[in-house]
């Protein structure tokens, strides 16, 4: 395992995670940091419990055993809305956009939340002009395709200026000129605003091209991490995706 | 009579949930008597194919053929009776009914359930010890069995499975596998997604490679190896565009 | 392509054919014109009920005023039923001008394929 | 936020109602002695009643659970079948037939193909649609069922159905017990065997439980949904039947009456089953009979507490509904585009529309509008009330906007807050009317909405419509039926200062004016923050909460000002009838009307308020029209048939037009006004993936192929098989060879 860039201290730590669906457990101590500055991606088969972990950072979903750290401070016993104050944002992996809002509006109603007069609106436009929706911001988001739909997610999310992103699924229902573009404007995104990304992403070539750390999560636990090029040559990597030979 | 027809055949198709297009021109052919696996990443549209195959989500626009007819717009109840079985994504039973009654379930497509009984605990002799128990309690292994057990009993002519494997142990896995190269030497058409694509690529004639919404290599299974690992671990495309 | 396939003629096949065959389908969303369709039927019956009953009631009615009014609702059948005859007419051939248009627009790219290919240089002689 | 057990709302509420209970057992108290017979009858005769709503809730239950349509015109049915019942049976004028056949008839007969014929027509469309929709046909054919049995069995005739036996019966001590009541509790118990043989030994039934678990597996193990949703509605309706017609014997039988007992004790027990359970429904059934009989027994409904025994459903309901467990944030939930798209008014459009309305209001009150060939002159007295009622109901439509409109909280309870605005203000400002007490009002109502928001942020859907359910019947059945509370004042004028607004036609345009105000303020708060963060509530809590929203807070705010908005609007109300007739203006079926109407109209447009008006515009149009003499037919289409069977008609029309006729207009308007350019560019983008959609697939957007070729020239009826012979297409198409 590789050590990540020690200059910046882990702003989001999931420490020993361990969640329970009646007789299923989802997640078992599972451990994960994001650090300011870097995208760091979690990879897994199906059902390996990535987005219960997402729910779990993001108090969605509660845990058995854990505790989730946002810049050194414990947040386990925090409302999903105070985490988001502390500064902590997400999109879904099902999209979550606000359909009856103009993208505008989706992105204003997160900026209003955290400035007053004119500042949450031109912080707004700043966004849409960045992720590259200036053009449709009056539209309402029902009537827009998939793939802005997520970009407004995206705007949404960047609106609350969060230290830390979860990014669940950004790339599904995107072409790929499109996800290329997401991919660059995150790379753009850390490096300039010192941001910590991270991302559950089953568009391989996408992970393996943004994100500088991968975690691999399978049957709820956390079994690699490392460099892209370090998860790729992992043996039980490979198990857990191709399955044992039979 | 005019040579057979491919008993399950994708043309072009396009389908998706709500506003959300996941298949976007899906090209696919199951000959009869044809073990298919379908392979790919999260994501790429398996499931939905799945879904679209047995009636569940009717294609937008393309065509979907079996036995050689258009059947596009045909109920998945209609198409299940006439021996189209698909055992869904994560455990294909009712929670909440006993094992005896979801034996029952099954007897829709026409075979009686003593017959269905029979057949199921003759396969699996763990299910009868367990037949008053409520499905939901079982273990995940003995609930994938029951799940199978349609496809063993109620004789399809079409059998669909997607991700029998998920969240089980390797042997279990491997168990219910060998039943299924059983099934397939009795000459029934199988299609099959998998991620644990070794095990599938061991039973299977022919794999197909499906990758953002498109299916984009079809093959023999050795073929297809190589690429496939390429396709879950993003290698060949590796490095910055 | 490995083992021995028990061929076509099996049974089960057979029988799973004929079950295809069978199948009642609602045509599907690539033809939503048939809705249309059923609704123009539907109002034409309308109109036809409109009529007898505004016959029935202007023969039964005895002063003018009343009549008038059974005559306003008569007018009001022939319009339901002049709208539901276009609507039929328009959705019953909408189906087939559409194919009709793709068929052109098929040809047409073909031809110009054919005519940019003949007058590629390379291809004189 | 996610604690189990009991919580400190709950604790308050079973404390409240305990000690609620010990405050009415004392007043009331009938002082009948205590025996052992006595204690008997009543039991036996809870049971019976009991019973009764345990077959209605178990058919509530079982409708619910397979097709997942929340029935509202379960009772509807029921007194409709109650009433074809005493049609055949019991009418001296009717064809008399014996009353066992005429029940079998009815019961196994008719009940059920109502229940196919609704199903076929309206409720499979329905499971697919928005939670307000399902509600919304429901209940409006609800409200159409109860006109129609009204309208073909006049309600205002005071008929009766008899017991079974002729009220003979077997005597406990000195109380005859009878024996229709005993057969009631021996016909509960075998349906009860019965449905449980059905529903865990018959393959239908086993079907009916697996749908609850899984509904596509169920159709991919072959079962036939559509049939399996057709057997339930029978069986519902023909339970629903079976309780109508034999507890018509004991209540007053009106439909209105007939329907408040069956339905909210139906609703109750299911609650206490949570909407699954049959055992437990049965058991809530039972206790609701119980607790009413020996209500009925040993309090005596005199001056203080007179509708208790009407009150023990919805309490149970209340309880109930406080008990269940925190509904959980959804994620992951599949975005359809089926929910309401909303087109939100400029600050200009709205100021232009409230201006516009004040104008025009004021210019057809003054009859300054000449037709030529038809001069309508200044309104008289009668249509002045008209008008007035129609603004006053209109007002109070506003209070929805917010609160079910934008925040998606449905609230079946406005007249109850209503009601709670025009009891302050008959206290605060008495006999003066001084008008600068409303705003006061409204601030004072604040609260009340901020107290009912705390018990019903835990809840989302369902729930939350049962809960508001029982908040309107417990402040129309217990709080204010009491004398102190609407003791049999008049309202006075209302007056600002020395103007007193003490004219018919002053005070409909004061009401005008109010409306339009609060009309454009509405628009302006819509595109407030507020507003916005509401709207983006609705649309996804989860996500709601992921950039930083307080939802609970943010419930508790929106609840606060629509509770406002209608505590202000119920002065008004108040004032519009002098005094308030505690006993009728609550009644359940007024609170429908105006959701139904708002629903119809579209709940996100403050402008659809206006919609509320429909019955009294009908009303005075035909009056109009029957005063100009002729209109024969149109006048009796506008009085008997639009304004009776309208709200119910238009809210069943809710299957087709889901997003509301406001709304519909607007969609079709609003592109054409010329500073809509975001409309135009909607519209656009529809129209573009509608046919993207359509051609796509044949070639335009990717190249042609063979296939594709070989259907449209079969379409084109050019070639006559789709899978010609080997060889052929490579012939008719050589240019696809190389495609």
């Amino acid at each position: 395992m590789s050590e990540i860039d020690p200059s910046g201290a882990a702003v989001l730590e999931a420490e020993d995670i361990t969640v329970q669906f009646g007789g299923l457990r989802a997640l078992s101590h599972a451990t994960i940091t994001a650090h300011s500055g870097v995208i760091t991606g979690l990879i897994g088969p199906n059902g390996a419990g990535k987005t219960t972990l997402f729910n779990v950072i993001t108090g969605h979903q509660n845990t058995v055993t854990g505790a989730v750290r946002l810049g050194g401070r414990d947040v386990t016993r925090l409302g999903v809305h105070r985490r988001a104050r502390k500064g902590l944002s997400r999109t879904f992996q099902k999209l979550e956009a606000f359909n009856s809002l103009s993208a505008r509006d989706n992105v204003l109603v997160a900026a209003e939340m955290y400035g007053a007069g004119t500042g949450p609106a031109r912080l707004a436009d700043d966004i849409l002009e960045r992720v590259g929706l200036a053009d449709v911001a009056d539209i309402t988001v029902g009537t827009l395709p998939t793939g802005t739909a997520r970009l407004v997610e995206l705007a949404r999310a960047l609106a609350v200026r969060p230290r830390v992103l979860l990014l669940d699924e950004a790339s599904s229902g995107l072409t790929e000129e499109e996800t290329a573009a997401v991919g660059d404007l995150l790379i753009q995104l850390v490096a300039e605003d010192d941001l910590a990304v991270l991302l559950v992403e089953h568009d391989m070539s996408f992970v393996m091209n943004t994100c500088s750390q991968i975690h691999v999560l399978d049957f709820g636990q956390m079994i690699a991490a490392g460099s892209p090029e370090e998860v790729q040559g992992n043996e039980t990597v490979r198990a857990a995706y191709l399955g044992t030979g039979s | 009579m005019t040579t057979a027809a491919p008993l399950l055949e994708l043309r072009g198709v396009r389908a998706g949930y709500g506003i959300i297009d996941v298949l976007h021109g899906v090209d696919l052919v199951l000959q009869p008597g044809e073990v298919l696996a379908l392979l790919g990443p999260n994501g790429a549209g398996k499931s939905t194919t799945l879904a679209v195959a047995s009636g569940q989500i009717e294609p937008s626009s393309g065509q979907l053929l079996i036995g050689g007819r258009e059947v596009n717009g045909a109920r998945p109840d209609a198409l299940a009776r006439s021996g189209v079985c698909l055992v869904p994504e994560g455990r294909g039973i009712f929670p909440n009914l006993t094992v005896t009654e979801n034996l029952r379930m099954m007897t829709f497509a026409g075979t009686s359930l003593s017959a269905i009984q029979e057949k199921a605990y003759e396969l699996f002799p763990r299910l009868e010890e367990r037949r008053r128990q409520l499905a939901g309690t079982l273990s995940g292994g003995e609930q994938q069995m029951l799940a199978m057990a349609r496809a063993m009993a109620t004789d399809p002519a079409l059998l669909m499975l997607d991700e029998l494997s998920m969240g089980l142990a390797p042997i279990i896995v491997d168990e219910l596998y060998s039943q299924v190269a059983t099934l397939a030497r009795t000459g029934l058409s199988i299609l099959i997604v998998e991620q644990f694509a070794k095990t599938v690529l061991g039973v299977a004639d022919t794999a197909a490679i499906m990758l953002h919404g498109r299916v984009t290599r079809t093959g023999r299974p050795d073929e297809i190896a190589e690429e496939l690992t390429a396709a879950y671990l993003g290698i060949e495309s590796g490095g910055h565009q | 392509m490995t083992e021995e396939r028990p061929g076509d003629e099996s049974p089960r096949l057979q029988e799973f054919q004929t079950q295809v065959e069978d199948l009642r389908l609602s045509g599907g969303r690539a033809n939503p014109e048939r809705a249309a369709v059923r609704l123009a039927l539907v109002l034409f019956v309308v109109a036809v009920v409109i009529e007898i009953v505004a016959f029935n009631g202007s023969s039964s009615a005895s002063d003018s005023r009343d009549q008038t009014d059974f005559v306003i609702l008569a007018l009001l059948g022939v319009v339901v039923a002049l709208g539901a005859v276009g609507l039929f007419i328009r959705a019953s051939l909408t189906r087939y001008f559409r194919y009709w248009l793709v068929r052109l627009v098929y040809e047409d790219r073909a031809n110009t394929d054919r005519l940019i290919d003949a007058l590629r240089p390379g291809r004189e002689k | 936020m996610r604690t189990s057990g009991l919580r400190p709302s709950l604790i308050f509420a079973i404390l409240a109602s305990l000690g609620f209970l010990v405050v009415v057992s004392w007043q009331s108290w009938a002082g009948n002695t205590v025996t052992l017979d006595s204690l008997l009858v009543a039991t036996i005769a809870g049971l019976s009643v009991g019973s009764l709503y345990a077959i209605s809730a178990t058919g509530l239950v079982v409708v619910y659970t397979t097709t997942g349509t929340f029935n509202f015109a379960h009772g509807g049915i029921g007194v409709f079948s109650a009433f074809l019942y005493w049609e055949l049976a019991e009418n001296k004028d009717g064809i008399g037939l014996p009353r066992l056949f005429a029940l079998i008839l009815v019961v196994l007969v008719v009940a059920p193909a109502i229940g196919v014929f609704l199903d076929l027509i309206l409720m499979r469309r329905l499971r697919t649609a928005d939670l307000v929709v399902q509600l919304m046909v429901t209940v409006g054919l609800m409200v159409f069922l109860l006109t129609l049995t009204g309208q073909l069995w006049q309600a205002d005739q005071a008929r009766s159905v008899g017991f079974f036996w002729e009220g003979q019966g077997f005597f406990i001590g000195e109380f005859k017990v009878t024996w229709h009541r005993y057969m009631v509790i021996v016909v509960a118990a075998a349906i009860a065997l019965l449905l449980r043989l059905l529903l865990y030994r018959t393959r239908i039934g086993v079907a009916m439980r697996a749908v609850v678990d899984n509904r596509e597996l169920t159709a991919l193990n072959g079962a036939r949904p559509g049939m399996l949703s057709s057997f339930a509605w029978a069986l519902g309706s023909s339970l629903a039947a079976l309780a109508g017609i034999l507890i018509a014997p004991e209540v007053q039988f009106s439909p209105a009456n007939l329907n408040d007992v069956m339905l909210i004790a139906a609703i109750a027990a299911a609650a206490l089953g949570q909407l699954r359970s049959l055992p437990l429904t049965v058991v809530g059934g039972l206790l609701i009979g119980l607790l009413q009989q020996h209500n009925a027994q040993w309090l005596s409904h005199g001056a203080d507490w007179p509708f208790t025994r009407l009150a023990i459903a919805p309490i149970v309901l209340f309880l109930v509904v406080l008990a269940l467990p925190q509904a959980r944030l959804e994620v992951g939930r599949v975005a359809t585009n089926l929910r309401p798209v909303e087109r939100t008014t400029n600050w200009a459009e709205g100021a232009f529309g409230s201006v516009a309305l004040i104008v025009v209001a004021i210019v057809l009150a003054n009859g300054w509008l000449d037709f030529g060939v038809w001069d309508p002159g200044p309104w008289n007295q009668i249509a002045l009330n008209n008008g007035i009622a129609a603004m006053v109901i209109a007002l109070i439509g506003l209070s929805l906007v917010p609160l079910t409109g934008w925040a998606g909280q449905i609230n079946f309870a406005p007249l109850a807050f209503a009601g709670f605005g025009a009891f302050l203000f008959l206290k605060l400002a008495g006999e003066s009317g001084n008008a600068l007490w409303i705003p006061v009002v409204g601030l004072l109502c604040a609260p009340l909405g901020a107290i009912v928001a705390l018990f019903a942020a835990r809840l989302s859907g369902l729930y939350l419509a049962l809960l508001s359910l029982a908040f309107a019947l417990l402040m129309a059945k217990l709080v204010y039926p009491h004398p102190k509370i609407f003791p049999t004042h008049t309202f006075a004028d209302l007056s600002v200062g020395s103007y007193t607004l003490d004219s018919r036609y002053r005070f409909f345009l004061a009401l005008i004016i109010v409306f339009a105000v609060m009309m454009f303020a509405l628009v302006l708060l819509r595109r407030s923050r507020f507003g916005r963060r509401w709207v983006a509530m609705q649309d996804s809590q989860a996500a709601a909460a992921t950039i930083g929203v307080n939802v609970i807070l943010t419930k508790v705010i929106v609840y606060a000002t629509s509770a406002a908005l209608a505590g202000m609007a119920g002065v008004f109300w108040a004032i519009s009838k002098n005094s308030i007739d505690s006993g009728r203006d609550f009644e359940l079926l007024a609170n429908f009307e105006i959701v139904l109407l708002m629903a119809a109209a579209g709940l996100a447009m403050p402008a659809a308020a206006l919609f509320l008006s429909f019955r009294f515009v009908i009303e005075a149009l035909g009056g109009r029209l029957d005063e100009a003499g002729s209109f024969g037919p149109l006048v009796w289409f506008l009085d008997s048939f639009l304004a009776k069977f309208g709200p119910g008609l238009l809210a069943i029309g809710m299957v087709v037009n889901q997003r509301g006729a406001v709304f519909e207009m607007g969609k079709g308007f609003a592109p054409l006004l010329p500073w809509r350019r975001d409309a135009r560019r909607e519209l656009a983008l529809e129209r573009e993936r509608g046919r993207v959609r359509e051609i796509g697939g044949l070639g335009l957007t990717e190249p042609f192929t063979g296939e594709a070729l070989l259907e449209i020239d079969h379409e084109l009826g050019v070639v006559d098989d789709i899978t010609p012979a080997e060889g052929y297409r490579h012939a008719v198409h050589p240019e696809v060879a190389d495609v």
